[in-house]
Parts: C-alpha cells; structure tokens; sequence
C-alpha cells in the first residue's frame, strides 16, 4: 500500500525478515475442514512475503466465524460488533496512513446487518484490504438463511428452504460509486486465492475481495459438488487481472479473458457465467479518489498552528 | 443620504428622560427570514460591549419556512441584558418588538409575556388587505385585553424613507430603535454593523448604518420610554457565543483530530461551527453515514490513539447504544457529547430537556460504568470537552458531556479563553511496548491499564467485545468476567476519590435544597436567590459530574428539611390520578439519587420543551414554603 | 444380537442392593458431537415419565466444533432428578460421566464438583498414545487429591463389542448404565430411544437398544452403587422442553401473525423451535436483514394491525432502542422478548446474566414507560407470551418478556397446557371508525385510548414520533407534550391498579427477605426452605411484574429486617477497594427498589456467567445471619 | 396493484367517485418553490384516478422534509424513523395484501442512513411504491452534504465542497438481487412525473421511483442549470416504458429508446447520457419473485387449525 508520511516522529524502518511465526498467534478455533484455516495460512503468508511490520498492521472484523480471524494473527487486532467492521476500519485508518488494515466479514455481517455500511466503506475507497469470508451461511449461530444464501437453501430458520434470490456481493458492489477494486476467488484455490490476496494488497484503494469459503458443518451440500466439480469454475484471466502461473492457470477448465478495466464488462460478468461461478479480477480503477488521502491531508500541524486556529475562530467571537 | 457622523445625536442633547433600569428582557419576533435573530444578536453584542451581562436565546420555528403571519411561525430571539451577570433567559419579556402581531401568539401560548409587557408592533398589516386588517385589530384588542401596552409603530413607512426594499433593512431599524430606548453607545452600534456586513460592498453597509440612524432618531422623537442600564466595562477581553459554538472550540482546543459525526438538530450546528477551521487546527469532520457508524469510526480512531469525538442527541445516542457498551467493555477512550433535546423518539427535535441522563448511564445490556459530566454554561461548554479528552485517555473510557438546546442556542459573553499548550493531544505514544505488561494491566486498586497503540512494538493484541483477561484473550474461566468487571467499576470510584464535595449555594442548611444539573443553574441559583432575598430558607446544588457522583451528597442533603431536583424532564406529579410515591415516575437526577443516598428526593420537572424560567421555580417555592416570592 | 424383551433383567433379581434417594445430580460430559445431550435428555425424559421432578440443562462450549479434549470444549449435560418437583440445577453434581478426562476442568472451575462426587471416566484414554495416556494419568491423580471418587470405565471396549463404531453410540451405552445405577425402567428407556431414532432405520433403533442393555448388563455386574429415587406418577400429561421452546409454542398460542427476528444466542432457538410449525399455525418468521429492521417491521406489522412479536438478546435490544421509543410515542402493541446473555457489549453471548432490566426499562431517551414482565419458570415461558399480547393490545404498548439463558436452556417437565381458543388473536377490526372518535382518544383516568387500524373507514391518520395531540397531530402547543407524557405514564399506573401484592414466601416477617425476578425464583426458594429447615428466619419474595411495579412492595419489606436482593448482573461488593454505599454500583433490581420504595435494599449478585445455586445462596446466608445451614 | 384475497370478511366496495379532497389533509408546511408540492399533488390525482379507498391506503416515511408527505395526505399514514420507512412499510404490506402501500424517503434517509434497509427492500420486493425524493441535500437538518450531493457540494459540513462522488441510486438499484422496476424522474416535469408514478403503481412489485427534486432553500444553483436548460434532460423512451402522450414527449430535445427489459443496457443507460440526466424507466420485470406473495400464503387459518397445529408441536415434547 501507498503508506504517507506518518505524523510522528518513529521512522525508524521495520526489523528485517519476519518469519511465518511472527504473524501466527494461538490455534485457530474454527472446524476441521473450515475455509477460513486455508484463508488464513494465506494472509500469513502475504504479510510475510510482504514483510508487514506486525505492530503497523491491523484486522478488523465484525462478529461471527470468521470475524474470529484476528486473534489467530500475532498483529494489532479489533473484533468488533456485528456488521460494523467498515466503520471502525474506516477510523483505524482515517488518520494512520502508516497502518495496514484489512477487514474480515462474514456474508451476514457484510451483506445482511452491515450492509448499509458496506456501500458507504465502497464510497470511500480507503486503502485496505476487505475479504468477505463468503459460506453462504450463518456460521456461528448455528445455521440460519442468510443474503447470500442460494435460494432454497434449508436452514434453521428456513427449514422448507430460503425463499429469496441470494445478494450477489460482486454485482452489487460493482452498482456503487468510486468502486475500486472486486474480485472473487474460492478457499480451496490456494494458489487463485493467494494471487488475489496480493494483488488487493498491492491496490492503492479498497480492494474488495469475496472469497467463497467452505463450511463444512452446515453447508457441506452446496459447496461439496462445486468444490469436486472441474467444470464448476470459470477463471477470468487478463494480464492485468490476478496472475497465475501457467502450471496453475493449466489446473482450470474454463478461462475466459475478461478487462477489468471495463465495468459494463464486469457487470456482465457478474452474473453466473454459463453455469459457472467466475474467478478472478473483475474491476480495478486506481484513478478512484480515496478518502484515506483526504484523511491524511493535514498531520503533524504544530500545537503553534493549532493554537493559532483556535484563536483565529474565536476572533470571530470577540467583542 | 447624510453622512453618518454627523447624524449621530449625542445622547445629552436626547429630550427623552432615562430611567435607569437593573434589567430588561428585549424580545424581537417575526416570520423567519426578517433578520431578527441578527437584529437581537446584534443588541446582544453591543450591550455586552458597554459592560452588561448578556443572556440571548434564538426563537427558532419548527419548519424550515413555516408560512407567513402564523402562530407556529414565530421565528426570533430573546435579549436578556442587566447591569450584573445575566445567566439565564429570565422571565417574562419587558418589551417587544413584532414585525406583524399574529407571530406573538405562539410566544403568549409559552406564557413569554405577563400583562404590563410592552408591545411594538409592525402597523403596516392595519391598511393591508381585508382579512390581514380584520386579524390584525382583533389581535390589537386582544392583546390589550390581556393586558399588555401596545405601540403600532409605522416601521416599513420609515424604512421606505431610507431603502427600496424595507424587508431586507428592518432590522438594522429596529436595532436603531431599541438603542435609542435602552441607551446604547450608536458609535458602538455602528462598528457592531460594519462588522456583520464586512463581507458586502459599502453600499449595503451605508443603507443598514442610516437605518440604524433613522430607528434611533424615530424612537427618539416619538416614543418616550427611554431606559438606561448601567454597565461596568472591563478591559478583559470576551467573547460571546453559543454552547454549540463553546463545544466547537472546545473540540479543537483539546487538540482531536477526528470529530465523527451524523447530522441531528440540536446538535449540529456545533459541527457547523467548526467546519471551516477545524482543518487548519489539525482536526477533521467524518460526517458518517448513520450515528452507528459515526460511533464506529470514531472508536477506530481512537483505537488507533487518535482520541475522537462524536456529537448527537437523544436519537442517535439510542443507535450508538451497542458501540458505548463495546467502548467500556473494551476500555476505549473517547468523548460523546450528547446535546439533548425532547423525548421520547422524534419528540421535539428543536426543543430542549434533559431526558437522556439515565439513557445514557444504564442504555447498553449489563453493567456499563462510564464517566458522565454536564456542563451549566456557555464557558464550560468549552472547557468541559477539553476535560472530557483528558479525563477519556486518564482512566481509559468513554465520557459523556450532557448539553441541551437550551445551552446549544443560549448566548452569553465570557472572558476569552487563553489557549494553553497542555490542552492538546501530544502525539501518540509509538515508543516500544514494555513486553511484560499486558493490554489490559489492571492496577489492583484503581483498575486502572495502560493501552497499547497500534504502531508500538510488541505491544499486538486483538480488541474484543467479548468477555476477556488481561491479555484480551476471550475469557473461558467464569471467575475472569468479575473480575473485569470489578475493575471497570473500581475506574468509577478512583475517579470519584479526586473529586471534592459540590458547593451548596446559600446556608448549608434550611428548609429546602433545590439540587440541579446542566443548563439550569443560572435560573435555579437567581430563583434562590430572589426567594432568599425575601427571606426563604432554601439552597442549591449543581451537580457536574453525574458518574461518578460527586462524593458526600448525603451528609449535605441530611442538613436540609427537604431536598427536591429542579429538571427539565418528565415526573408524575403527585395528585395526578393513580399516582403514589411508590409508583411515581420521578425525574432522572431525583430517581438517581434517591437510590443511591435513599434520601426522599422530591422532583420539579417538566416537558413544556421550554428552559425552567426563574420566574417558575419561584412559583414552587411559593407553594413548597408557602411564602409569596413573586411580585 | 439378542432380542431385547429376553435380555431385561426383572430388577428383582438385581444383585445390587440400591440406596433409596431423595434425588441426583448426574453430569454427562464430553467433546461436543459424542451425544452427550441425546443421552442426558433421555435420562430426563425417562425420570419425568417415571413421575420424577426433573430439571436439564445443557453444558455449551463456546465454539461450533472446540478442540477435542479441551478444558473449553466441554460440551454435555445435567440432570437432576429428584422425588419433588425440581426448579433449577442444584448445586454439586453427585455423579458424572466423562467420555475423556479433559474436559471436566472446565466444570471444576465453574465449581460444579464437590468432593464425594463420583467420576465415571472412560479408561480408553490409559492406553491411548504417550501423551495422552501422561495427561490421564495426571489428571485422575489430581482429580482423587480434590476427593473425587473416581472409577476408570471401559466404555469404548465394551460398546465394541455391540456396535462397530463406537463414538457413534456411546452415548446409549451410557444411558444404560445410568438406568442401572439410578433403577429407571428398561421398557420407558427403550421406548424413549425409539422415539429418538423414529426416522432412522431399524438396525440404527437395534444398535442402539442393544448399547442400552449392555451398559445397563455391565452395571448390574460390575457396579456396586446402586439408588432408587421414588417418583409420583400422575395421570396428568406432561410436556418437557426447555425455556426457548416453551417461548415458541407461546406465540403461537397467543394467535400472534408475525415472528420478527435477527438470530442471536441464546434467543435464536426459540425461532428454530416454531420454524416447521408455525407457518400451519397461521403465522409467518421473517428474518430480518438486522435488529433494527427486525424491530421496524414488527412495528409496522402491529401498526397494521398484526400484533407482532421480536425475539433477541441485549445486543439486539440495543440496536431496538430507538424504535422502542417510537413505539412507546405512538403507542404501538408490541412483544419483545430478551432472552438475556453475559454482557456488556458482545460478553458471553452463550452465558446468562439479568443484565437487561435497566437498560429496557431507561434505555430510551426521554420518559419512556413500558410494561416489562419476567417468567420465571419454563411453564410461564409459554403462559407469559399469550399474557404479553393481550396486554400490549389492552394498553396499546409495547411489551418486554425478559428470559434469560438459564431459562432458555434449562429444561422442566410440567402439565400440558390446554390450548384455548381465547388466547388467540381475534380477526382484526375493520368496522368503520366511529367518526368522533380520535386516534389518541386518551381516557381520563387510564390514559388508554382505542387504535385504528389501516382499513377502517374514517380512522385514517398519521402516526408520528414527533410529539403529538389526540389527533396525532404535530405539537406546537408546549402543553400538549406534558399531557401526552403524563397519559402515557397513566397507562402503566391504571396496570399496576390491576395486580395484587406478591405473595411473600415464607413468614410474612422474619430476619431477611431475599428478592428476586426471572429465572433465580427456584433456586432462591429451595435454598430459603433449607435454611428455614434450619431454623433460619428468612423468607423469599419473586417479582413477576417489574414495570408497572407490583403493589405494597415497601409495606412488605418494612417487615423484615433486611431486604436483599439474588441476581445474576453485576454489582459492587462492599468491601472491594473504594467502594461506599452512596458511589456502590448495585445489582438492577436492588437499585430500582432503592428509587421507589427508599428501603436500604442491599444486593447479592455476580456475573459468573453461572445459574445462582441454592449452594451459592445458603453460603451467603450462612454470613448474613450467622448460621450454619450448609453441610 | 394485485389485491390478494385479504385475510378478513369485510369486502365491500370502496365508495364510488373520490375527489381530489378525499387525499388531501392540511396545507403543506414545504418551503415554497419546493419540489415536494408538485409530487404531493402528483400523488394525490393519482389515488384518485386509480380511486384507492383512503382506508385502504397507508404512506410510510422516514424524516426529513420529504418524509412529512404522509401528514398532508387524508389517508393512513407512518411517519416512522430517520432512514426506517423501508423496514415499517414491509412489515405493514407483509400480512396485509389488501393495502395499498406507499414509501416517501429521501435522499438521506435511503442511501445514507437507510442504505442497509434499501439493499434488502429491492430484495423483497415486495408490492409497493418507493419514491425517493433526491434533492441531493440534508433539507431539514439545514444543508449538510448527503451521498448524493455532486461531488464539490458546499454544505455546512463541507464549506470547502464535498470530497466524495455521490451514489447514483439508479445503478446501486439495478445491482441488487430481485430489482423488478428502476425508474427516474423530475418532479419539474409533471407529465412525465404523473406517468411514471402511474406505471409505478401498476408495477406488480416493488417500483423504486428516484425524482429528482428541488429545493431552492439550499440547492438553487446545483437544480437551476438543470431546470431552466432544455438539453439537461434526456427521455428513455420505449413502448414498454413510461407512456407520455405525443405533446408531452415533443417537449424534449433529447428522446432514447431504451428496453426496460434490458438490465446490462440498463446500467449502461444509468450512467449520465452524454452530459444529460436520463428520466423514464430502466429496467422493469414483472416476474420476480415477491416477498408479500410469502407473507399472504398462509392467512385466514381458522383458531381451530391454529389450536391443532400448536398441539402437533406440543406433542413432540409430550412425555
Ligand atoms: C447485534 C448482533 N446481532 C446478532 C448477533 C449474533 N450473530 C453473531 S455472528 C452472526 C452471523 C454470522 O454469520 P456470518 O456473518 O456469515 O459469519 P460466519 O459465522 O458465517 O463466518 C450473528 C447473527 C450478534 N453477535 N450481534
Ligand atoms: C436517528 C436520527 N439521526 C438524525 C436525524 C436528523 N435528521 C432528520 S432529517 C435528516 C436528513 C434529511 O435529509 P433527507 O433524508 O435527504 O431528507 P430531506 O430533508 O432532504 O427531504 C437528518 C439527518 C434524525 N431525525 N434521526
Ligand atoms: S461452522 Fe462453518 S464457518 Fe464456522 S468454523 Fe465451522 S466450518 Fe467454519
Ligand atoms: S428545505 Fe428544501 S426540501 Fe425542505 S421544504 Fe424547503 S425547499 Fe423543500
Ligand atoms: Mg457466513
Ligand atoms: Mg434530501
């Protein structure tokens, strides 16, 4: 990420050499079989590829299965409330350009409670990284219906099966203004999903990545076929979209080579594509205008200047 | 057009005789938009420059453009100035000035006016159309009725002898007007004009001096009630504003850099005010997109060790609700200033009461200590957010500052802070972490911790809502959740050991101890005191900080016959049907302290939307002591 | 395999001599996913068949799938059975089975274990690998120097000898050998498991009947303790189910249309529990996209017409808050039921606490009353729904059901409720409105007005938040709010007018009187009739009604020389560093007694996440009056 | 709209023959020159047009100056919460088909504080019409930015201009699940105003109407250019569009044809029109799925059905 200048005085440059360990705290807590360990694995490893001085990087997530990620991270943390991760992300970084900040959410706490926030997080196009932990599910209470749900789903609140047309987050944030960045990728593609991981990293903006994730407790019906299925995945591949080494790339069926550089494109893309769920980069714009710059427009003013404001505004008051 | 100078009558040389006068309460009404609020302001300013204490409140319409000529329509402002300190909006008004009569009934329906009120009223309406003429000579002999001494005064007339569009200049002569009447310095009014038109071309400034002129020449030949109130001027320098305004500057003297907020009346304005300097103070405004998550990025923020602060009312603290529970639980430091304003739900958005004490101490589920404090004037506005961030990061919590309405839109001069270093924020600490220490180090007496910054090494641990020890883990064991709770309470009392007993105001004892918080002191004291005069035994109490309590209350009150709360908020009064001690619904501070002292604290409250006048409360006293306090 | 009539052993011929019993403490615990709850739910409902008192309660690890043997992953069960009726979990578990070592720590933290109580532990784990079998080994030294007594059981072998997989159907085996030890009769235990597995196949339904007589089999051989618990059976029905349950089947007994919710623990199972029936019962769930939603569209369904009900947890009623207020305003029939968890913020989500009294009672800014009821049993769970509607729809309000974890875990047999068809919601009117008639009519004395609903000819009006007359018209008049506001409060007055005085349990006046409200009522009385056994002079008080107040609450606690309250919320104790009786946080209850009635109640509460045992509670008798009532 | 059977006896005729009166209540209180006036009477001839039982008609809002709408109508009416009207209105529809229901929100109360509610309306899709009254302004605050103030706006809380490009409510509506009717219009032009709630009201489901209003209190100069220049305007025009008679539609310069049944063309056309605002319909289908069809399923079971299907329930815990 683009990091401005900090408004302090500490410059001094991180230790060298982070080792995998220097990102891992306690074990994981979540089901054997969960996605979100493979996820994890793979953020640790970016933070070390990337060397992200620990105590300058933080995760903020809402509440759920996966808004657990942050205790499993040796970095500073915030687990929140449920659907809020955005806002406080927002504040995080507002005037802590130094900071790296990702957010994890879940589909309910993104899509469901959190969602008007989710259209203003993409509105302001802060530089940070947002994985919405996709499991189609109410994980951590239990198996409840939720946006992302593919309709029918049966749940414990919808036992006859859910009766509405799931949220589909890629189109969706796609409809909103100063989007930056969308991408989609799948748990169990390690090497897709790392590509993306890093290529959200390395956008200068709100990289928006939805990762569709497995849970295997509740929903082992409907990602098991997909999972299995070689014909499932549709990769969009461009080369300024996520790279993948050809030996990799070679692992998928159906390519398709898609711009993300057009957003009628993408939206088009959006939609299931021949009964396929699409992979890749759908939209990047680095033009976008950030809020995190305008956050950072005016530190490190000296209590002088400060004092002098003050008393420039209570001018107007004097008599 | 004459030059102003010589147009200037030395006051010596005025025919009128001058009664000198220890107050007066001025009020200037009209359809929103006639420039009376700026005409009052301006009245206010002038007579604060010559010496006098100075109290101003803005009459605001519910509506944004409410229509012309109506009872809910009443748009103006209220001067309250007097030859000592004036902290309180007063009683009924001694004169007003009405830019057309059918605006004055919404202000006799609030009971603004007692017979023997002088009335100048706009006379134009007498020779407009039919139905205005009928209105206006019914609501000429109804006011007479009502006793009140009427004056039609020939306003847009005169104005037309001066400008082509009297609507936009009648103001500036009736600002005229009233200097002649209550001997205000025309030099001082003069300078006063030039300052609110600096932005406009000389033109505009010249038509709005001569209109000051030829209002003060009218009221000097025609009328013969000319006052004066003696003043004593100081070379302190002062400043006059409003709460919301106070906060303002609060806001950027405590050094925040981020206020986050969602717009609600009354509370905005204070936003408003800052919003063209804050930026070059080093601060910012995030207007959010909701209140929770104005609260949420303000607690990132100040995660982040950027101490925030969010601005709102009764509306938006009910969404903050669930954010102010994970900032005590997770021991954020932060400030909310919560400016209140009538309740329940929409209620009276535009209306002030103190109806959000107890929401905002026990709103989130469990047990939620937090520090709570309340300004009682225009000063503390100021000075209280200031406290509030240094009291936030101390004891590593949110604080809560209580305004309403009534402090929002009150105006009144106060010496002109010295801005002092030590009030900001310093930079954040990023220096390495002591490994050894945990996030959350309770100090065994006080419950007390250090908080580690994101940036400082070593210091890495995961915020949580959840239940948690020392090291933020979340907390399997049952005996880890008293625990914290214990310590999160523990940073209540330590506070409480460093504040000292309130002041009573009056004999430490006697028959009755009237006990108040927030934007009523200046009525409550001036009550007291007009009743002492006449040789009743009662006291006050203001109370500032609301959690912790101040200490020793009981010892104070046990020295008093009777103790009753004097707030604007709701109280079953007894009588009312079906109304027993037992089930009464008391005011918040009385329903507060009654459980904690057990002391039988009887309340005076109410929600007429409307600041408790001196007037009022010395009406209860009649009644609670039966003397006869009111003249 | 053996065919089951042939291999009941006739208990006559039983080799055991069995001890008769007045009642038990059995835990089953176990990594979560062994079946543990099946077994112990079983054994329950077998003994409540058998016309025992029973009481269950589940033991939840705080994750979906914890690690396997962990002290966090406790997962499993207890139960207790006893010849009277049972209100609660009792005190110190008399025997447990653990299906691994390990996860009993938790429990002996939460003190669920005494010495004398015996542990049945599987013996697998002696011979598992190396660091396994060093942990067992550990752990069973440990566990016999706390006096455990300890019993290492073959488990896995011997249900391998009737079943191939044995974690499948270890908990049958189990179920058995707690029938032998506890002489339940084999045919109820056998009908019961082929109720369970009614949808599975016959060889499953065999499997596990077989693994029921061979745990039974190895009992009677290789076990020497050996009770009976003597049971009443009544001809009565029964139903056994937990407090959520209970909840659900309310709602839909009290004809209510509309299920509003967002899922959150511990309320979500509620939802689940009525989610395959309800829509057959003429209602709908909407899951809603979050709690305010949940809340707006319960609203607009009752503002409709519909009577809706809400169901969640203190993090949902805080993100309610402001719709309360509306609903208050506006006077909108409504159910919320908070079933109550660990707070503040996120807390303990799966644990209980009464942590929600003060913030449903004050949450809201402004006067916003309400009507709170509190069951405190799992047989009022369901009565106290039908009751919450009809006074919603009578006192056109909105009104809160507080359960909490305890009760929505807790399962209880009781008689089978009748269904009646008054309880249901009649068709909506839609009559014409009577023309005269206001939408606020407010009566007089009650301050209860009649509604109209959207399709009734001439009732139209618009509902407002804003303060507002008898026409639902905006208010200018300042009068109009104060009125509107005392009408409001009227309401609950003209409640409280209905209710009778509690009923003091025990003698009417003695040393102490403990009060409590919700699920603590059975644990407080059994402990209150031990220490009476004992000649303690103490006597127990249960509010059902908490706003409107029950009546003569003071003249009742003038006579006893002590009041104190038992709840699960926090509160200072006397003694911690700095804490006084005038800054002491009290427990909700406590604290709200204190304001109305000014008796100086004092408090025994924790946040523990636990059930108050009667244990718990006879030990703090024991200092209260200085006796020894526990052995 | 699709009256189901109602759950209750009374099904007598509305009364013939209501006048324009029968809708309307008190004056007013909107500043004058307000757009509002001209939707409120838009409104008002249609209820009588399509002759709606008063009774039978309920208006939700939230607040704001727009939200005030239900107290100037003499039907029923909900005059709710800030950003809530969405929530209320679907509670009222969802057990209630027999009414008619209207949603009147603004620019704040849907996109900013109603952003999350908004998301999950278009996804019930339930039958009803929602008019969002865009005057791109916090109207009864006293001008502070809203999310869609163009970017540069100079409010209260930006007195130096608003930093962020706003939310076209156009393109977020067509990239939510289950959208079935996306409009726009100009409460400046009535004709095409009165058409478009007319085929909004015909619509079965429900039909977001964005109208971009005025507010010449705080908006002058931003609405002014717009009204007064001929060529701001441009006409989705389409014989599955909105209808305007020949002399209505001669009155624009600019006319496109566009097919609402094309939503990739529609989120195209969302998009500003070289340099114009479009107006008409973008993207309409009647076949989406209904959330009120749901809540209407199951009404008029008898106590006795009720009372058996309770006792089912219970026997599962009988003993
Ligand atoms: C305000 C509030 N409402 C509800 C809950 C209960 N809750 C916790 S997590 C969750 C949803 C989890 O689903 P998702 O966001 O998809 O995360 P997952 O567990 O599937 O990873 C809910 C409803 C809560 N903690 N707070
Ligand atoms: C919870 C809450 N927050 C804030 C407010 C204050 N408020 C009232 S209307 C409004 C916004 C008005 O803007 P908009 O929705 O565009 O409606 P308009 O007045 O422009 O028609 C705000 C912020 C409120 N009433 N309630
Ligand atoms: S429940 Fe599902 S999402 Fe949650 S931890 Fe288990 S597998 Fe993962
Ligand atoms: S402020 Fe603007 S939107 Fe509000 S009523 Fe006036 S003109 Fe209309
Ligand atoms: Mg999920
Ligand atoms: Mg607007």
């Amino acid at each position: 990420m683009i990091a401005l200048k900090p408004d302090f005085c500490d410059v001094s440059l991180p230790d060298a050499n982070y080792s995998m360990e220097d990102y891992s705290s306690s074990k994981a807590r979540w089901c054997s079989g969960c996605g979100a360990h493979t996820i994890l694995h793979s953020v640790q490893k970016l933070c070390q590829e990337e060397q992200l001085p620990p105590e300058k990087t933080v995760f903020v997530s809402g509440i759920g299965c996966s808004s657990r990620f942050p205790h499993y991270m040796k970095t500073y943390g915030f687990h929140g409330l449920h659907g809020r991760a955005f806002p406080v992300a927002s504040g995080v970084k507002f005037r802590r350009p130094d900071l790296h900040v990702f957010v994890v959410t879940g589909d309910g706490d993104c899509c469901s409670i959190g969602a008007g926030h989710w259209v203003h997080a993409i509105r302001y196009n802060m530089n940070m990284v947002v994985m919405l932990f996709d499991n189609s599910i109410y994980g951590l209470t239990k198996k409840q219906t939720s946006p992302t749900s593919p309709m029918g789903t049966v749940s414990n609140t919808h036992p006859a099966g859910s009766i509405l047309p799931p949220i589909n987050p890629i189109q969706a944030t796609l409809g909103l203004p100063n989007v930056s960045f969308v991408a989609q990728t799948a748990d169990w593609k390690p090497a897709h999903l790392h590509a993306t991981l890093k290529k959200a990293y390395e956008h200068p903006g709100l990289s928006f990545v939805r990762i569709v994730q497995r849970c295997p407790i509740w929903m082992k019906d409907s990602y098991e076929p997909t999972v299995k299925d070689p014909d499932a995945i549709t990769v969009l591949d461009h080369e300024n979209g996520i790279h993948l080494e050809d030996k990799d790339l070679k692992k998928f069926r159906h390519v398709t080579n898609h711009d993300p550089s057009d957003i009628l494109k993408a939206r088009e893309m959006a939609e299931v594509v021949k009964e396929t769920t699409p992979i890749g980069l759908f939209y990047q714009n680095k033009e976008a205008s950030r809020y995190d710059e305008y956050g950072a427009h005016n530190l490190g003013i000296s209590t002088e200047d400060r004092i002098a404001a003050v008393n420039s505004l209570m001018d107007r008051y004097a008599i | 057009m004459s030059d102003t100078t010589q147009t200037i009558p030395s006051r010596q040389t005025s025919k009128a005789e001058r009664k000198v006068i220890k107050e007066a309460i001025v009020e200037i009404v009209s359809d929103s938009g006639e420039g009376a609020q700026k005409c009052g302001q301006s009245l206010g300013a002038i007579s604060a420059k010559m010496g006098n204490g100075v109290w101003t409140v803005e009459i605001i319409p519910a509506e944004i453009q409410p229509p012309a000529r109506s009872k809910a329509g009443a748009s103006g402002i209220r001067v309250r100035m007097g030859k000592n300190k004036i902290t309180n909006m007063g009683d009924h008004a001694d004169l007003v000035v009405a830019l057309n009569e059918q605006v004055l009934y919404g202000r006799i329906d609030q009971e603004a006016y007692k017979p023997g009120t002088i009335l100048l009223i706009e006379n134009k309406w007498a020779t407009h159309n039919e139905d205005t003429q009928k209105d206006y000579r019914e609501s000429i002999e109804r006011f007479r009725k009502l006793g009140y001494l009427i004056h039609e005064i020939p306003m847009e007339k005169e104005c037309l002898k001066v400008v082509k569009d009297a609507r936009k200049g009648k103001n500036m002569w009736v600002l005229g007007l009233l200097c002649s009447l209550y001997d205000r310095d025309l030099e001082i009014a003069a300078s006063q004009i030039r300052y609110i038109f600096r932005k406009k071309n000389e033109e505009i400034v010249q038509n709005n001096l001569d209109l000051l002129h030829s209002g003060y020449e009218w009221a000097e030949q025609n009328l013969d009630m000319h006052f004066t109130i003696p003043g004593k001027l100081s070379d302190e320098d002062f400043v006059v504003m409003n709460g919301n305004e106070a906060v303002s500057l609060g806001v950027m003297a405590a050094g925040i850099d981020v206020c986050s907020m969602y717009p609600i009346t009354p509370a905005t304005s204070a936003t408003h005010a800052m919003a063209e300097t804050i930026e070059s103070a080093g601060g910012i405004i995030h207007q959010a997109e909701d209140e929770i998550a104005a609260m949420g990025f303000a607690i990132g923020s100040s995660y982040a060790g950027k101490t925030a602060v969010t601005i709102t009312s009764g509306p938006g603290i009910a969404l903050k609700t669930e954010f102010i529970g994970l900032a005590v639980m997770a021991e954020v430091p932060l400030v909310i200033v919560d400016v209140q304003r009538g309740g329940p739900s929409t209620g009276l958005p535009t209306k002030v009461e103190q109806g959000d004490l107890l929401a905002v101490l026990y709103g989130a589920a469990g047990d939620a200590p937090k520090i709570i404090i309340a300004p009682s004037t225009i000063e503390e506005c100021f000075h209280y957010i200031i406290l509030a961030r240094k009291l936030a990061e101390s004891f590593r919590s949110p604080v809560f500052v209580l305004t309403d309405a009534n402090l929002a839109t009150g105006v009144q001069p106060f010496p002109r802070p010295k801005i002092k270093p030590e009030w900001f924020a310093g930079p954040i600490d990023q220096t390495p972490w002591k490994d050894e220490m945990k996030p959350y180090d309770w100090d065994a007496d006080t419950g007390l911790s250090k908080r580690p910054i994101p940036g400082q090494k070593g210091g890495m641990y995961t915020l949580t809502g959840l239940a948690h020890d020392e090291d933020s883990h979340v907390a399997y064991d049952p005996a880890i959740n008293q625990r914290a709770a214990e310590n999160r309470s523990r940073k209540l009392a330590a506070l409480g050991q460093t504040l000292k007993p309130p002041v009573v105001n009056g004999d430490a004892e006697g028959d009755l101890l009237l006990v108040g918080w927030g934007s009523t002191q200046g009525a409550i004291e001036e009550a007291v005191e007009r009743a002492r005069e006449k040789g009743a035994k009662v006291s006050s109490l203001h109370l500032h900080f609301l959690s912790p309590l101040e200490p020793g209350l009981k010892k104070i009150f046990e020295k008093f016959k009777k103790v009753k709360t004097v707030e604007i908020n709701y109280s079953d009064t007894p009588g009312n049907p079906l109304i027993t001690s037992e089930n009464r619904r008391y005011a918040q501070l009385a329903w507060y302290l009654r459980a904690q002292t057990l002391v039988d604290i009887d309340c005076f409250s109410n929600v007429y939307g409307q600041p408790i006048s001196p007037f009022r409360i010395l009406n209860m006293l009649e009644k609670e002591l039966d003397l006869t306090l009111t003249d």
